[in-house]
């Protein structure tokens, strides 16, 4: 068993040192009664050859997104990443390390981590960022809670474009903690609705931009108003690469910004692991979940970083930390930040424009597919369209075709009555000639 | 200038810092944001053919502030930055609870695949019924190893499946109209046990630990009652003791109308040998990146199902799979109880990347090797053990599972504290062992090796730690204060960082 | 035992080694014959079902005497040993004539496509005719960059370019009769040159040296005649000049009956200027692993296709494609006059993947960033000169192309030699430039940054180089001596391994 | 230009610190007739995403080894290697460092060739082991060559089952340098026949074990004989597996072994790069070609690892020197011997026996198939089948049917006389099912 170094005579001169007979010896605490003697009941261990074939196997029956033209996102989107940044993270120095517990021997990680926060503060135009959350769900939660502490009051409002999923995430956060959620019915374009909901209970309004249609909105009102009324503005960012083009949460006036990472650095990876970001004010600072890296000096007098401010969390507070989090997700923040680092203010802008361009490509095409309705009236990178059928069964049909076409809203919201909408993204990666093939193949199914 | 820099590096004419001594292939390295990028690229992209003009002023207008570099300065800032990491590759790293065994590079290899890694969560499920059936997989050999008899795969991470686990257990005594308040779980436990029970809205009291590190069973049964929801206790336990009592504290909780949570952190020492079923326990969440290998990535990402009994299934969040007419399905949509009650954990469906890595691992080792696993883990703990304990103070007597736990009354008169030898221990090139943690015991020191060390690494490291431990006690004191000498840091002040905190880069005054 | 061992390392009881002061990340690591795993194996394998009866006494009785260690042993040596290199990834990698530029990640994960590394040299054509529009489109790019009619693929290295560069020369000139005996090369050449001559069964003549660093024309024109079967130049020479009088040397060249052989190692510092096709060469090799940035990976492989002028084009060695009607097609088999001639380098087709990075990379610089490849290598170069001429003597005046050569004068009266002055760089944290070579020069110290340096980076550099230079100018001469002190291993003695040479490991007596 | 990391402004504080106005100015050498002013006739540079795109199409169009039944073999083999092999070559510590001339900061290099010396001086049951050569080809050329000095002697005899590539680049390689070379016809088990050919002139004969048919032999006595005759023995192994379980050439008396190594650590790519084992006794040591790695100690006695006997190498020893090789196979000789380190003894004998199996099953399976008549007396994993038509059409017409089925003798020897045959090789990689399916395939072919 290739993983196991132990030979049977290390292991004889082992248990003579400890000064017992045999392993089972070593597990009399275990009460007799549970003690299994045989095996569990599955395969012996299996060699490289074997288990690269069932693998390979099962990656053969699924459609990969890079072999076919492609426009799924809704919250999870198909980038080009730079091939040096797989290759840096899976060095063993990065890939095999812990979190940095000990931080003179884990310069490379936590430098790396300082790197992330600013990345990440500047991008949402916030003062401070963490060293990252599990996804944007889960931090879009965290984020809910942590509106709730600041202002001490229950309620979020969720705002009519907000991804489903997010929307369900917070809920089951919050809940059981007391939290009220109040969730607003699906809507393209109506951010605004959020405001008519806020009463002197409500913690904060969450709202998403791009939102699950692809609308962009400005937010300065809004934030605004919910401000005015008390409450936090906890914008959602699920498209990373909008913030190229589109002014920041933190210029709008966000309080919290949670967003989903996964587009800079990060795979499809078939919805994990992702990465979210959470950043804040300074003022909010110790409120915050999650790891911080922070700048200091060592004995000598040279700048080196640590982890900071534990205070906040689980292993120091217990049951009154920020959050529960322990295991973030470090390598796809590195993986994260490289890309970043690699594209720099210039590369990412350019990039944010091209998705942008691919978006109106994609618009221009689908215009004239006959019965087909573009929704959307203002997006960076993703349309909602009306078809004159279920979305489900078109994006089933042109599967059959070889066409990821998106996601039918009916995937996530199963009686939102929006049975109709398909969700489609483009990317840098998305051709013309996969805009033509989506369109002949859409216009076939159609008619 | 000094051409034999020891210690500090100099500054010659033009401000080039010498490497340190013993650091000539340890490059200096700054920040991203010192190295002047402001305008580079290491990303050749098209030109733009379209303006932006559509979006009016949503576009921004100022500098974001993000430097670039050009591909070959990027690729030598990140891999010199990692030459100042200790890894797993490098040598033994202890870190007990933490569970850093190898991590096999097929999965790292397999979990790149094409088919496995380029495919969206949200595409047609004919599409991706290979994935399904991974998942699918998974989630067997996760069931047949805890004897449990259902899953949730969608857990991100040891904490987030213990509040998946918890919130199950809400919804289960909720459904049946019996609203708990309480959750008990041992002061040993791990600071997510308690955080986690707050965060589902319960208050939490301690259970008493006896003195050989174990529940207090007569503490346990007179805190239980109708107000408590849910018993937590990590089994094997923090202490890296197997909870003797542990069906007795199954038997008392039940009785008591409570679940019974296991914090399955300590898997490793007991796969292939004890069902956690077996046990009685009702949810389990099982860490991914320890017990199934799946790198730890200098803090995550990791993965954390849920192991549910027959009381907890019906409970579950969305999504699970069924195997349908036409291949496997996925519901997305809590049906049934569940529907009013967890809801979602996360968006989509949890860290596929993580599972493809822990089911090739568990195919590679097989029942047999699952097994054998446990078995080294607890052998190369308790030979540690026995091998420090004449220099060292175990905290506990008798035979320990996966880790051995030593607390600081050895260095009782040295004037030095645990942390002190753990700096020191870097001098001698090892990570230190897990310190501070348990709180129960005093200055603690948990030592994990993992069933992937060899013997003479074993050998090496406790060579070392004796190396260590003799000079303690020798009364070397200064030079354990001063520690560690040979990192690429000194040792670094975290109470300045806490006192200023200083979280993002800002260009000099 | 002393915790802060800087320099040698202690030994304590039980014969831990610490590690030195600076390397509490660089793990001592032993052989892996004396790791003890002569029984282990790293690879799970099945049980063979057939025994070897049918093989009789062919079978292997003895022992072989291979150490196996398990994955996690094997993976932890080899990252060990890889942390005790210096590499282009952790800094600047000055080798004079090496062109150690940087190695872009894309290549390695393309020449990793199934299709292209995953199949074998003798599959049916039609199975393979993607790889072989690979290899047309490089022969391609590489005619069109040097302006030459014909490339030969195969050859392995650049030394193996040289050979059937040779080779086709000696079958041109055995084909219309015309038998000649000698090659003709400066003494700046690389020592491959005059071996590459003799292994084609040449004697060498010398060619004398201008004083400012170019072929004597006169001393060619002299020793041409009708013996000589070519001129071996490089260009860009080994002194980093361009051979102004080029022209010249190719007619003389002709004049004579022989062909220019150009060594196209330094073809770094003109692509996309310069088409050495203009410069009336015949033949030139072309490294990939230098000029378009294959992996020099610790000493190779490499690739060393070779351009040919229309008069050798017809001498090359097999294989070759030709478009056929039904898609391209291989001529593996040499017919006409190459069959008596030249034959084949090497089994199969050369070093495809080597082709696939050399393809991509100039796919991904184009013709306009070839171009800028150039440009940026000479002008680092000169940087590198003018900011150094202060404190070292440059070999030559005038500007260099891509690397800046300076000898030793500057070390008169100091004690101290090149060598001393390369180990000193080490202890700095950079690799030392190429040393004593080219032979012209006394002490040469030939520097190529390459293109893919930053100037910050090569900032850190002068200054490096600047304050060794001081120091040795200061007199601090014993520091020098001792050099290096801050690598993996002190100076190591060369002479002692010549003279009882120990090339494998032997099992202590 | 994602590759080049200077700035305008950085190249002109370079210039001008340069003294020069313009990069141009630096050329003055190039004469004013040669010096291009536009630029090359080609496209364009390219993002990471074209570049992806073109070489993955190019790939498309190969059937790669892994995705069809697979029994080529005649010098390249399909071998399973493990996953952390390929990993750690790519480290970048390996991959970017150059041939070690600095010792004291290549450590890691020089110990691993090093130990790859150790193993393929065991291996091949020599006394001293060289750091790799291009090939196993080249590696054959240069043992012919060595022989030639050592013996100063002029003429080589290639035995009848050498793999014909190998006797042309024996023949490339030694003729001009005066060598003459002895070709004999090709023959599937006729070794013994070397014997008729040598003379008072024969430096050696070079005999490959199993040879190009896959007989594998016993050389004893043909060592002996050509012994006798004041001549030395070459043996030549393409198949580097065959080790595991033959008997080695350095106990059958070979005074030189030449090998190719691609079989441990490295893949087929389609030809190269592969690696050549070179081994010989101590005495002709100062003989040998290419590099040498030997232990030494450092100025504070530790053991350490430097390049060594240099003076018979081109940069010392320039016209004089054993050959003008420089660059050789570093990383694959790297990967050769991490491969060999997993495998240890015990993987590797078991390694042999199951290629010995699979090769005995596909024997047994051919034995079934009407009309093919197996040649191979004796084999390793290796056979040649006689068909009863040309082996290059039934090669062609299996593979229409998704089957790689070998490499006709006519690819290798068109004029041999041996159209029919067909050389099939199985490895550890080759499944039943495999075997099932190109005995199927071939039938039909055949029908
Ligand atoms: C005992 C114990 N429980 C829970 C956790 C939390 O797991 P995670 O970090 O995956 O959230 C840990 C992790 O360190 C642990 O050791
Ligand atoms: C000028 C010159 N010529 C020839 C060569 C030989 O090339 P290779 O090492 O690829 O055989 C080199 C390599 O160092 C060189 O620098």
């Amino acid at each position: 068993m290739r993983y196991l170094p132990l030979t049977p005579s290390d292991r004889e001169a082992m248990l003579a040192a400890v000064g017992v007979a045999a392993v089972d010896d070593l597990f009399v605490d275990v009460p007799e009664a549970v003690r299994r003697k045989g095996l569990v009941d599955l395969p012996l261990h299996q060699g490289e050859i074997e288990v690269e074939r069932r693998l390979g196997q099962l990656s053969a029956r699924n459609l990969a997104a890079g072999s076919a033209p492609f426009f799924c996102g809704a919250g999870a989107y198909r980038h080009h990443v730079p091939a040096s940044v797989d290759h840096l993270i899976q060095r063993s120095e990065f890939l095999t390390s812990y979190t940095p517990y000990q931080p003179e021997i884990a310069q490379g990680t936590l430098q790396a981590v300082f790197e992330f926060q600013t990345q990440v503060a500047r991008l949402t135009g916030m003062e401070a960022a963490n060293a990252s959350m599990y996804d944007g769900s889960t931090a879009t939660a965290e984020a809910v809670l942590m509106a709730m502490r600041i202002t001490r009051r229950s309620k979020a409002v969720l705002s009519p474009g907000l991804h489903p999923h997010y929307a369900e995430t917070i809920w089951t956060l919050a809940h059981a903690a007391g939290g009220k959620i109040e969730r607003l019915p699906l809507a393209v374009d109506a951010e605004a609705k959020a405001l008519d909901a806020i009463d002197g209970d409500t913690a904060c309004v969450v709202v998403q931009t791009p939102n699950l249609f692809g609308t962009a909105s400005d937010l300065t009102a809004l934030a605004e108003a919910v401000h005015a009324a008390g409450a936090l503005l906890v914008v959602v960012v699920t498209e990373a690469v909008s913030l190229g083009l589109l002014k920041s949460p933190g210029e709008m006036g966000a309080d919290i910004v949670a967003a989903e990472g996964q587009s800079i650095g990060n795979g499809l990876n078939f919805g994990g692991p992702y990465v979210g970001l959470f950043a804040t004010r300074d003022k909010y600072l110790r409120q915050m979940p999650g790891r911080l890296c922070g700048e200091t000096v060592d004995a000598d007098g040279e700048r080196g970083f640590v982890l900071t401010l534990s205070t906040r969390e689980q292993h120091i507070r217990r049951e009154k930390a920020t959050s529960n989090i322990c295991t973030n997700s470090g390598l796809c923040a590195l993986a994260f930040t490289i890309h970043m680092t690699l594209l720099g203010e210039a590369g990412l802008r350019r990039l944010a424009l091209l998705n942008h361009q691919a978006a109106r490509k994609l618009k221009a095409g689908l215009e004239d597919v006959a019965g087909v309705e573009v929704l959307t009236p203002r997006f960076f990178n993703e349309l909602a369209v009306r078809l004159p059928r279920s979305a489900g069964a078109v994006t089933e049909a042109l599967a059959a075709r070889g066409v990821l076409a998106g996601v039918p809203v009916s995937r996530l919201a199963p009686g939102a009555g929006l049975d109709d909408v398909l969700l489609m993204a483009a990317t840098e990666t998305t051709t013309d000639d996969d805009i033509s093939r989506l369109c002949g193949a859409l216009a076939e199914a159609l008619a | 200038m000094n051409m034999v820099n020891i210690g500090r590096p100099t500054r010659p004419e033009n401000g080039f810092e010498a490497p340190a001594a013993g650091q000539a292939l340890q490059q200096p390295e700054a920040l991203i944001f010192e190295l002047g990028g402001w305008d580079k690229t290491g990303v050749d992209l098209p030109e733009p053919e379209l303006d932006v003009g559509d979006l009016g002023d949503l576009v921004r207008s100022e500098r974001i502030g993000l430097p670039g570099l050009s591909e070959p300065e990027a690729v030598r800032h990140y891999v010199r930055l990692s030459q100042k990491n200790h890894a797993i590759d490098l040598a033994l790293y202890p870190l007990g609870s933490c569970t850093m065994k190898h991590n096999p590079r097929l999965n790292e290899k397999l979990a790149r695949l094409p088919g496995l890694a380029d495919i969206h969560p949200l595409q047609p499920v004919s599409t991706i019924q290979g994935a399904l059936e991974l998942m699918d997989a998974l989630a067997h050999w996760l069931k047949v190893v805890t004897g449990m008899p259902a899953v949730a795969l969608s857990p991100k991470a040891g904490a987030h499946g213990e509040l998946c686990g918890l919130l199950a257990i809400r919804a289960a005594h909720e459904a049946r109209g019996d609203a708990r308040k309480t959750v008990l779980a041992p002061t040993s436990a791990h600071g997510t046990n308690p955080a986690t029970a707050a965060q589902a809205g319960y208050a939490v009291r301690d259970i008493a630990q006896t003195a050989d590190g174990r529940v207090d069973i007569a503490d346990l049964a007179a805190k239980l009652g109708p107000d408590v929801a849910a018993v937590m206790v990590t089994n094997p336990n923090t202490c890296g003791l197997f909870e003797r009592d542990v069906l007795e504290i199954a038997r008392l909780t039940h009785a008591a109308g409570a679940y019974f949570y296991c914090d399955g952190a300590n898997f490793n020492a007991i796969v292939g040998r004890v069902r956690p079923a077996d046990l009685g326990v009702d949810a389990m969440h099982i860490n991914l990146h320890k017990t199934f290998s799946t790198p730890h990535g200098g803090g995550g990402p990791g993965a954390g199902p849920v192991v549910l009994s027959e009381a907890l299934a019906p409970f579950a969040p969305a999504p699970w799979i069924v195997h349908g007419e036409g291949g496997l399905e996925l519901v997305e949509h809590n049906q049934g109880q569940a529907a009013r009650a967890l809801g979602r954990m996360c968006a989509f469906h949890g860290q596929m990347g993580m599972f493809v890595r822990a089911y090739a691992y568990m195919l590679s080792h097989g029942a047999d090797g699952l097994r054998q696993v446990a078995d080294d883990a607890v052998l190369n703990a308790n030979y540690i053990k026995a091998r420090l304990s004449d220099l060292m103070t175990p905290a506990f007597e008798g035979p320990c599972m996966h880790e051995a736990l030593f607390d600081d009354s050895w260095l009782e008169g040295t004037g030095l504290s645990t942390l002190d030898i753990a700096k020191a221990l870097i001098d001698q090139g090892f990570h230190p062992m897990t310190i501070y943690f348990p709180l129960v015991v005093h200055g603690a020191m948990l030592i994990e090796p993992t069933e992937t060390e060899s013997k003479a690494e074993i050998d090496r490291f406790i060579a070392a730690l004796r190396a260590v431990a003799t000079a303690a006690k020798a009364g070397e004191g200064e030079r354990f204060k001063g520690a560690p000498y040979n990192a690429p840091r000194r040792r670094l002040d975290e109470t300045l960082a806490a006192r200023n905190p200083r979280l993002v880069w800002k260009p000099p005054a």
